[in-house]
């Protein structure tokens, strides 16, 4: 791996020395945003743009002196794809970082390539706890499952639920979210009468759903990914699953505020734990509401609006404390530490994991303004991504 | 269990509904069709908007997405897909995927890709708790208008002059024109029932499997399942083929979710190996 | 007594409820001309699909040269010398005539399997096309694909390829049908300079061919056989008439 | 007698090959008319061209005052043709009844008449169009043309690979529609012999073009014209027997 | 039906047999500007090293589908496990490339020969539907066994050693290119090889009239399970370039897009000649490259267009035109004989 990646790099410099006049003027900075524009992940791109637009019109495009440039690119939510991409943006385009990364694959897919060619990534969606140990140069503006899943087990153990049957999609998010929940919702004392896993592309849970009727449990632990949120709350509402007393709990994946308020009023009382709500109480969010509402034709920001809105913070900041150099390993070191009011709440990047450390809320479907809301009732402060907290603590 | 059945057979017909529009195009006409998801996506849509913009009652938002489909499709017939119907398969497939990519893109723009969805009249939503068997109102909807789809479909074509017509002209189009039999406007009226049949069956679907821009190619496969396995001789094979498939996925997926996954492409591969032209193919 | 070049034993097949071929016993003799003639559906074809192993039988066999041959693909008869022409022509629309005759030729001889050697490499191979095509007129179009040949060219590309797996038996089916005047000599000159040993079943409607051409005729009706003899034999029959020539002068 | 059916100077093929350079031709009111001609001499090209499933390049078709060549393959159907086409293209998934009834026009000719003249076809009209025998379908394809009520009944090779037995029931009965009922009609037929009985008058085609017209009776009576274009032999080429 | 046949008409009537070399020039020019585009394209090797792996797929499947008549929609399957047993050496075994390529290739044609006896038989839609069906299988049992794949998550710490010992894989994709564009001219002239071979005759016999192969003494089912499984052996090694280039595997090489764009661009560069797998791999990724970079959220529509219009205005005569242009006349460029073969039997 050593020998290897050192040859590369001498390849590397003997090729950037025999393409003369290749260098980019020096005062930008060039960030590759690799994001899914297209697919079943598209919405999730989407998303992630608008944030880093939206990020860029308020605070100006230059930072440092340097003229802030983004390099758009779709990943289609193919790693292979991604992978050449970050490669041509690294070569070609000159970036200076990459950025987005919507899906766990993708996201590794381009870390051992940040890596070589010492780019910072700043991921803004992918999720997998173990994305940051993929490579050094990474930093997560995003969270981790396990990071928003163990305080709702908390929660429910406090609320006296006791017994749970998990229902998760199959992929890599899911099952860190099944297992964070089952590990900590049982040393707390509670049970889990079954773990349900369906497929991502699965277009009917009903059978699962049936299962988890059948388990006669407390409450259901639901996560799937964006998008199928919408479906499996309306086969919870149409089991009648809401009224048999069977709680629904989620770490915040089906009660998304770009979909909430077309669940209507049967998802009022959804108890869920996430990090960021549309209806976060601070002058920050408002404003952030505000500016994505006018920007978005009266969209409602989102998880990947967020994320991308902090990632740019994360970088701009970077970029002032390292007074413009856009040496990879110097915006990472800057990068590690700093901390800021988000729109979700007060965050930092654990200078450890690179990974964020974040408010996370309990919150409760309600109506507000004759809208749905994700209402914050409880916070739980500075949560960091247990994973890698107890990897820390074992060894 | 019971209520397991019962899951499977709404399940099954709403792929049937969702389906038989291709049945009738690939099948009877065989034209590979294979942006048919793009006018189920189509009818979806349509309902979305008349539901959370104009407020039209979901049961008139029914009809309505079926007629706008059915003239969608009849204008893209006139325009571009009748001068396919003697062109090769693979140019079929190629000319339809392109439907299919624009068709996901011009969405993407109009109606941003987020999941759609709407509100269902109460007297649709939750459940008619019987003895042995909880039945969902909506999927009881879906069912009953499966069967009847089926029901009129099969007696258009069995029993009716249009029928008989239709079917002659799908055996042989060029004798069919020769013995005065206007093959250009039955498969146009064909197309644009099928087309709607989609746009229906795209209606009904928002509800138990969700709308974003992605439908025609997430679902694609299903729908070619359907006919495959059904067999292209008419709409009975389809049918009982969508049931099979409804039941099987959802039986499997509930008695063994681990590996449940599996139950759709393992039935389908089972059935092509022992029936290669499906169900019900036509007497050789 | 040698034994037959090809027979049936209580050849059975059934399709659902129908009996398409009903306990036919047929039997071809070393070296004969044979004509197989009948109404249309009396399982002529249904007949001629069981011999070749396109259909299995419900019950029966087929010997070829004394050995049971029921249980061999259709290629694996013809390997053994059951060779058969369609009544519909059977070529390979994009190949040439050239390399139809020669593909023949080399499956013939084994070397279909080597996916190494270039197709035209064995000179042996090509001389034998090349004189097939000689035979049959069609060295002209030696180069032409197939599709592109004139409808008798085809009718006599359809019979090369037969004669190029150098048959012991074969089994024309219409052989003449729908073939011009000019070609259709030829293909007569042909089939009368066969070689004795090579045994021929002959399914024809046209009398006088079938008349002139054939030393023995079966007569198969609503799929099992209706008489068996030499030409004025069942020519005479008064059943044969009655079903299948009726009264009418030929020409 | 009035010109019923008139080609002038028609050009025609498929896709762009051309098969007939130029052909002019008059059909009166009830009168039938054989074509003869080796096979690939246009024979078939001709009817399909009447029918208007061919490319016509140029040149004008009439039936009546009515230009067929400014109309679809439906409409000059409608407009009085009859067609059984060379394969007889029975439509397999219809039953012979729906086949007669599908493509039905009002006239004299209805399913009862229909069944009259093909009392088998009635027998089986509840089977499937691929469920018949040759000959079965033979009839079914001219009992089909005449549901149209056509004006001219346009049929190719009619006893085309069909038992001898088959061919005399199908030559009876077209003489039967041919004199009797005073149809006008063009047969398309290899077999020259078979079909002078039933015809007023013969056409011979040889690529494309008309190489001979005349009489049925002539052509009858004249054997070497028949000779010098169609090669038919009297008895039919014995082959050199080299044993 | 005789004037149906008649106005086919003649046959381009070359590329016979001894002759098959004759398209020399052309294909010249063809590897030239392959070979040139690695020194006058610098920036773009990441791209080249994507279109000549994509092109070495279509070539996988041209080879079954362009010569033996049988579609499929799940040369992926071979792919997948092409790319898994690639990544699995370089992690378990050795990070030698080219080891790690022969296992894959050994590994995807045992699969393939598995799988072969499943498309012996039925209508095109059946095929389709059939290796549709095992792709779907094997993608799925690859997301269960996390273990060995890492499930969702892809296979990680996959690193590959220099080719041959001596080149290191670069930033620059310039190593990828040159590996695969050598894998991809070893595979055309093999492939080239056994397409004119007697094997290979008989294959087109086969694509042609079934009834008339197995006629003329030709064990179709056997000859189709051979040609099968040599087109998986081709899928899987460009599975396994794919997984070497990019060091990483994920559950997405299963995809059935992956199988559709190939079926795609083969249907777009033409089937049966060989290199419609790298003009169509080239031109569908090439405008697929510059629509995403200048409208990354709606490039499918302009694709899409691209295809519609493509159809309508008639794609034999484009691509006949284009290949004329190259000089490459393929032998039947016009796929009437598998777009006949496509029809079902009704």
């Amino acid at each position: 791996m050593f020998s290897r990646s050192s040859i590369a790099m001498s390849w590397l410099s003997a090729l950037a020395m025999a393409l003369p006049g290749v260098c980019f003027a020096q005062d930008t900075l060039r960030i590759g945003l690799i994001v899914p524009m297209t697919g079943p992940f598209a919405s999730t791109g989407r998303m992630i743009e608008t944030g880093v637009n939206l990020y860029i019109k308020k605070h100006g495009n230059t930072v440092a002196g340097r003229r802030v440039e983004i390099v758009l690119k779709d990943d289609t939510g193919t790693p292979d794809i991604a992978k050449r991409l970050a490669q041509e943006l690294v070569t070609n385009d000159k970036v200076n970082l990459l950025a987005g990364f919507g899906l766990t694959p993708v996201a590794l897919s381009v870390a051992p390539l940040a890596t070589q060619a010492k780019v910072p990534m700043v991921v803004m969606m992918a999720a997998t706890s173990t994305i940051t140990e993929a490579s050094p140069y990474i930093v997560r503006t995003s969270y981790t499952l396990p990071q928003v899943t163990e305080p709702l087990a908390d929660w429910a153990r406090k609320n006296s639920i006791a017994k749970v049957v998990t229902l998760v999609s199959d992929y890599g998010p899911g099952i860190d979210a099944e297992r964070a929940f089952r590990e900590r919702f049982s040393s707390k004392g509670g049970a889990v009468a079954g773990a349900l896993r369906v497929p991502l592309r699965d277009p009917d849970f009903s059978p699962a759903l049936q299962r988890a009727a059948d388990a006669k449990a407390d409450a259901l632990f639901v996560f799937v990914p964006t998008g199928a949120g919408t479906s499996i709350m309306k086969q919870i509402i149409e089991r009648g699953l809401d009224k048999s007393g069977l709680k629904v709990i989620t770490a915040g994946s089906i009660v998304e505020d770009e979909v909430l308020n077309t669940l209507g009023d049967a998802a009022v009382g959804l108890a869920s734990t996430q990090h960021y709500s549309a209806a976060h109480d601070s002058p920050e969010n408002r404003e952030f509401v505000a500016d994505y509402k006018a920007a978005t034709n009266g969209g409602r920001p989102d998880l990947p609006a967020v994320h991308a809105y902090d990632g740019m913070h994360l970088i701009y900041e970077a970029v002032r404390k390292t007074a413009g150099s856009v040496d990879g390993q110097r915006l990472v070191d800057a990068m590690k530490g700093l901390a800021w009011m988000s729109p979700r709440g007060p965050v930092s990047i654990d200078p450890d994991t690179r990974d964020i450390i974040q408010n996370v809320y309990v919150r409760k479907v309600m109506r507000r303004y004759g809208e749905l809301y994700n209402v914050e009732l409880e916070t739980i402060p500075d949560v960091k991504d247990p994973v890698k907290l107890a990897k820390k603590k074992s060894p | 269990m019971l209520t397991i059945l019962f899951d499977g057979v709404a399940y099954g017909m709403l792929l049937f509904v969702l389906a038989c529009g291709l049945a009738v195009t690939l099948g009877l006409m065989n034209f590979v069709n294979l942006a048919h998801g793009a006018f189920a996506m189509t009818g979806g849509y349509v309902t979305t908007v008349l539901l959370n913009d104009w407020h039209v009652p979901f049961l008139m938002a029914l009809p309505i997405a079926f007629l706008a489909t059915a003239m969608l499709g009849l204008l893209l017939e006139r325009t571009l897909y009748v001068r396919l119907y003697t062109c090769g398969h693979l140019d079929q497939v190629l000319f339809s995927i392109g439907i299919v990519f624009m068709s996901v893109a011009a969405v993407t723009y109009f109606m941003g890709s987020q999941q759609q969805s709407f509100q269902l009249p109460a007297f649709l939503q939750g459940r008619f708790e019987l003895e042995l068997l909880s039945v969902g109102r909506y999927r009881a909807l879906v069912v009953a208008m499966g069967v009847a789809i089926l029901i009129i479909l099969q007696v258009i074509l069995m029993k009716t002059s249009f029928g008989s017509r239709l079917r002659a002209a799908v055996d042989d189009r060029r004798v069919a024109r020769g013995l005065g039999i206007s093959v250009g406007p039955i498969f146009s009226l064909t197309f644009a029932i099928g087309s709607g049949l989609a746009g229906l069956g795209g209606a009904l679907g928002v509800e138990i499997v969700g709308l974003d821009p992605n439908f025609p190619l997430k679902f694609m496969i299903y729908f070619l399942i359907v006919v495959t396995v059904g067999g292209t001789s008419g709409l009975i094979g389809p049918f009982l083929a969508s049931l099979l498939l409804g039941i099987a996925d959802v039986a499997g997926k509930y008695y063994l979710p681990d590996t449940g996954s599996f139950a759709i492409y393992t039935l389908m591969i089972v059935v092509l190996l022992m029936r290669p032209q499906g169900l019900l193919s036509k007497a050789q | 007594m040698s034994t037959n070049a090809l027979e049936t034993r209580q050849l059975v097949k059934r399709f659902g409820g129908i009996t398409a071929t009903d306990n036919v016993s047929f039997t071809l003799e070393q070296g004969s001309r044979h004509a197989l003639i009948g109404p249309n559906g009396a399982g002529k074809t249904t007949f001629i699909n069981l011999l070749t192993g396109v259909l299995n039988p419900t019950s029966g066999c087929v010997l070829l040269n004394g050995e049971d041959i029921s249980g061999l693909g259709i290629h694996g008869r013809v390997r053994r010398g059951l060779v058969r022409t369609f009544q519909i022509n059977q070529l390979f629309p994009t190949l040439t005539v050239l390399e139809t005759l020669a593909l023949a030729v080399s499956e013939r001889d084994g070397f279909g399997r080597n996916p190494w050697r270039p197709a035209g490499s064995r000179h042996g191979i090509m001389k034998q096309a090349s004189a097939l095509a000689d035979t049959f007129l069609l060295t002209d179009v030696l180069r032409n694909i197939a599709s592109s040949l004139s409808y008798g060219q085809q009718r006599l590309l359809e019979i090369a390829v037969a004669f190029a797996s150098r048959p012991k038996v074969l089994l024309l089916d219409e052989p003449a049908a729908g073939v011009p005047e000019h070609d259709r000599a030829t293909i007569l000159d042909v089939l009368a300079s066969l070689p004795r040993d090579v045994s021929v079943v002959l399914i024809e409607h046209d009398m006088d061919l079938v008349f002139s051409f054939a030393d023995m005729i079966t007569v198969l009706v609503s799929g099992s056989v209706l008489t068996r003899g030499s030409a004025d034999q069942v020519s005479s029959d008064p059943r044969v008439k009655a079903v299948y020539l009726g009264e009418a002068e030929h020409e | 007698m009035n010109s019923l059916l008139s080609l002038r100077n028609v050009r025609a093929g498929y896709g762009r090959a051309v098969v007939l350079p130029d052909l002019s031709l008059e059909l009166k009111e009830g009168e039938a008319l054989a074509v003869l001609g080796r096979n690939g001499a246009g024979k078939t090209t001709m009817i399909d061209t009447i029918v208007g499933v061919t490319s016509q390049f140029g040149g004008t078709i009439c039936l009546g005052k009515r230009r067929l060549s400014d109309l679809g393959p439906e409409q000059r159907a409608r407009a009085g043709l009859g067609w059984v086409p060379q394969e007889r293209n029975i439509f397999r998934s219809l039953t012979v009844e729906e086949n007669l009834t599908a493509i039905a026009i009002p006239g004299a000719w209805n399913l009862k008449r229909a069944y009259e003249l093909f009392p088998r076809l009635q027998e089986r009209r509840l089977n499937l169009g691929n469920q018949l025998s040759g000959g079965e379908q033979q009839m079914l394809a001219i009992a089909r043309a005449l549901m149209l009520n056509p004006k001219i009944l346009l049929l190719d090779e009619p006893t085309e690979g069909l038992a001898p037995i088959v061919v005399d029931d199908i030559l009876k009965i077209l003489l039967k529609i041919f004199k009797s009922e005073g149809m006008a009609g063009i047969i398309v037929e290899q077999h020259a012999r078979r079909i002078l009985r039933l015809v007023d008058r013969a056409i011979i085609l040889d690529r494309g073009t008309i190489v001979h017209a005349a009489t049925a009776r002539e052509l009858l009576e004249d054997d070497s014209i028949l000779e010098d274009h169609l090669t038919v032999k009297k008895k039919v080429h014995a082959p050199r027997q080299t044993l | 039906m005789h004037p149906a046949i008649q106005m086919t008409g003649r046959s381009r009537n070359t590329s016979f047999l001894v002759e098959q070399s004759r398209s020399g020039l052309a294909e010249l020019a063809v590897w030239t500007i392959l070979l040139l585009a690695m020194f006058l394209a610098p920036g773009r090797h990441q791209l080249l090293s994507e279109i000549a792996i994509v092109a070495l797929f279509v070539l996988s499947l041209d080879l079954i589908m362009g010569y033996a008549g049988i579609v499929s929609l799940g040369q992926a399957a071979f792919f997948g496990v092409g790319a898994y047993s690639a990544g699995l050496v370089a992690i378990y075994v050795t990070s030698d490339p080219v080891i790690g390529l022969l296992v894959s290739a050994a590994a995807a044609g045992l699969v393939g020969f598995a799988t072969s006896f499943l498309v012996l038989r039925g209508s095109d839609l059946t095929r389709l539907m059939v290796t549709i069906g095992v792709t779907s299988l094997l993608g799925e049992i690859a997301n269960k066994a996390t273990g060995i794949t890492g499930g969702a998550d892809g296979l990680q710490g996959i690193s590959i050693g220099p080719l041959l010992g001596l080149i290191p894989f670069d930033l620059y994709g310039t190593t990828a290119y040159g590996y695969s564009l050598a894998i991809l001219f070893l595979g055309i002239v093999l492939a080239r090889r056994i397409v004119g071979s007697s094997f290979g005759l008989s294959l087109r016999a086969i694509r042609d009239n079934q009834l008339r192969a197995s006629a003329v003494g030709i064990p179709v089912n056997a000859r189709l399970v051979a040609i099968y499984t040599i087109s998986s052996v081709y899928a899987g090694v460009a599975g396994a370039l794919m997984a070497q280039t990019t060091q990483f595997v994920s559950l997405d090489v299963f995809d059935f897009h992956r199988s559709a764009d190939a079926l795609l661009m083969l249907v777009i560069g033409g089937t049966g000649y060989l290199y419609g797998g790298i003009i169509g791999a080239g031109v569908f990724k090439l405008i697929q490259s510059v629509l995403s970079d200048a409208t990354p959220q709606y490039w499918h529509f302009w694709l899409g267009l691209l295809l519609v219009v493509l159809v309508q205005v008639g794609r034999t005569r484009v691509i006949r035109s284009i290949a004329n242009l190259l000089g490459l006349g393929p032998r039947q460029i016009s796929p009437q004989a598998n777009d006949a073969k496509m029809s079902q039997p009704r």
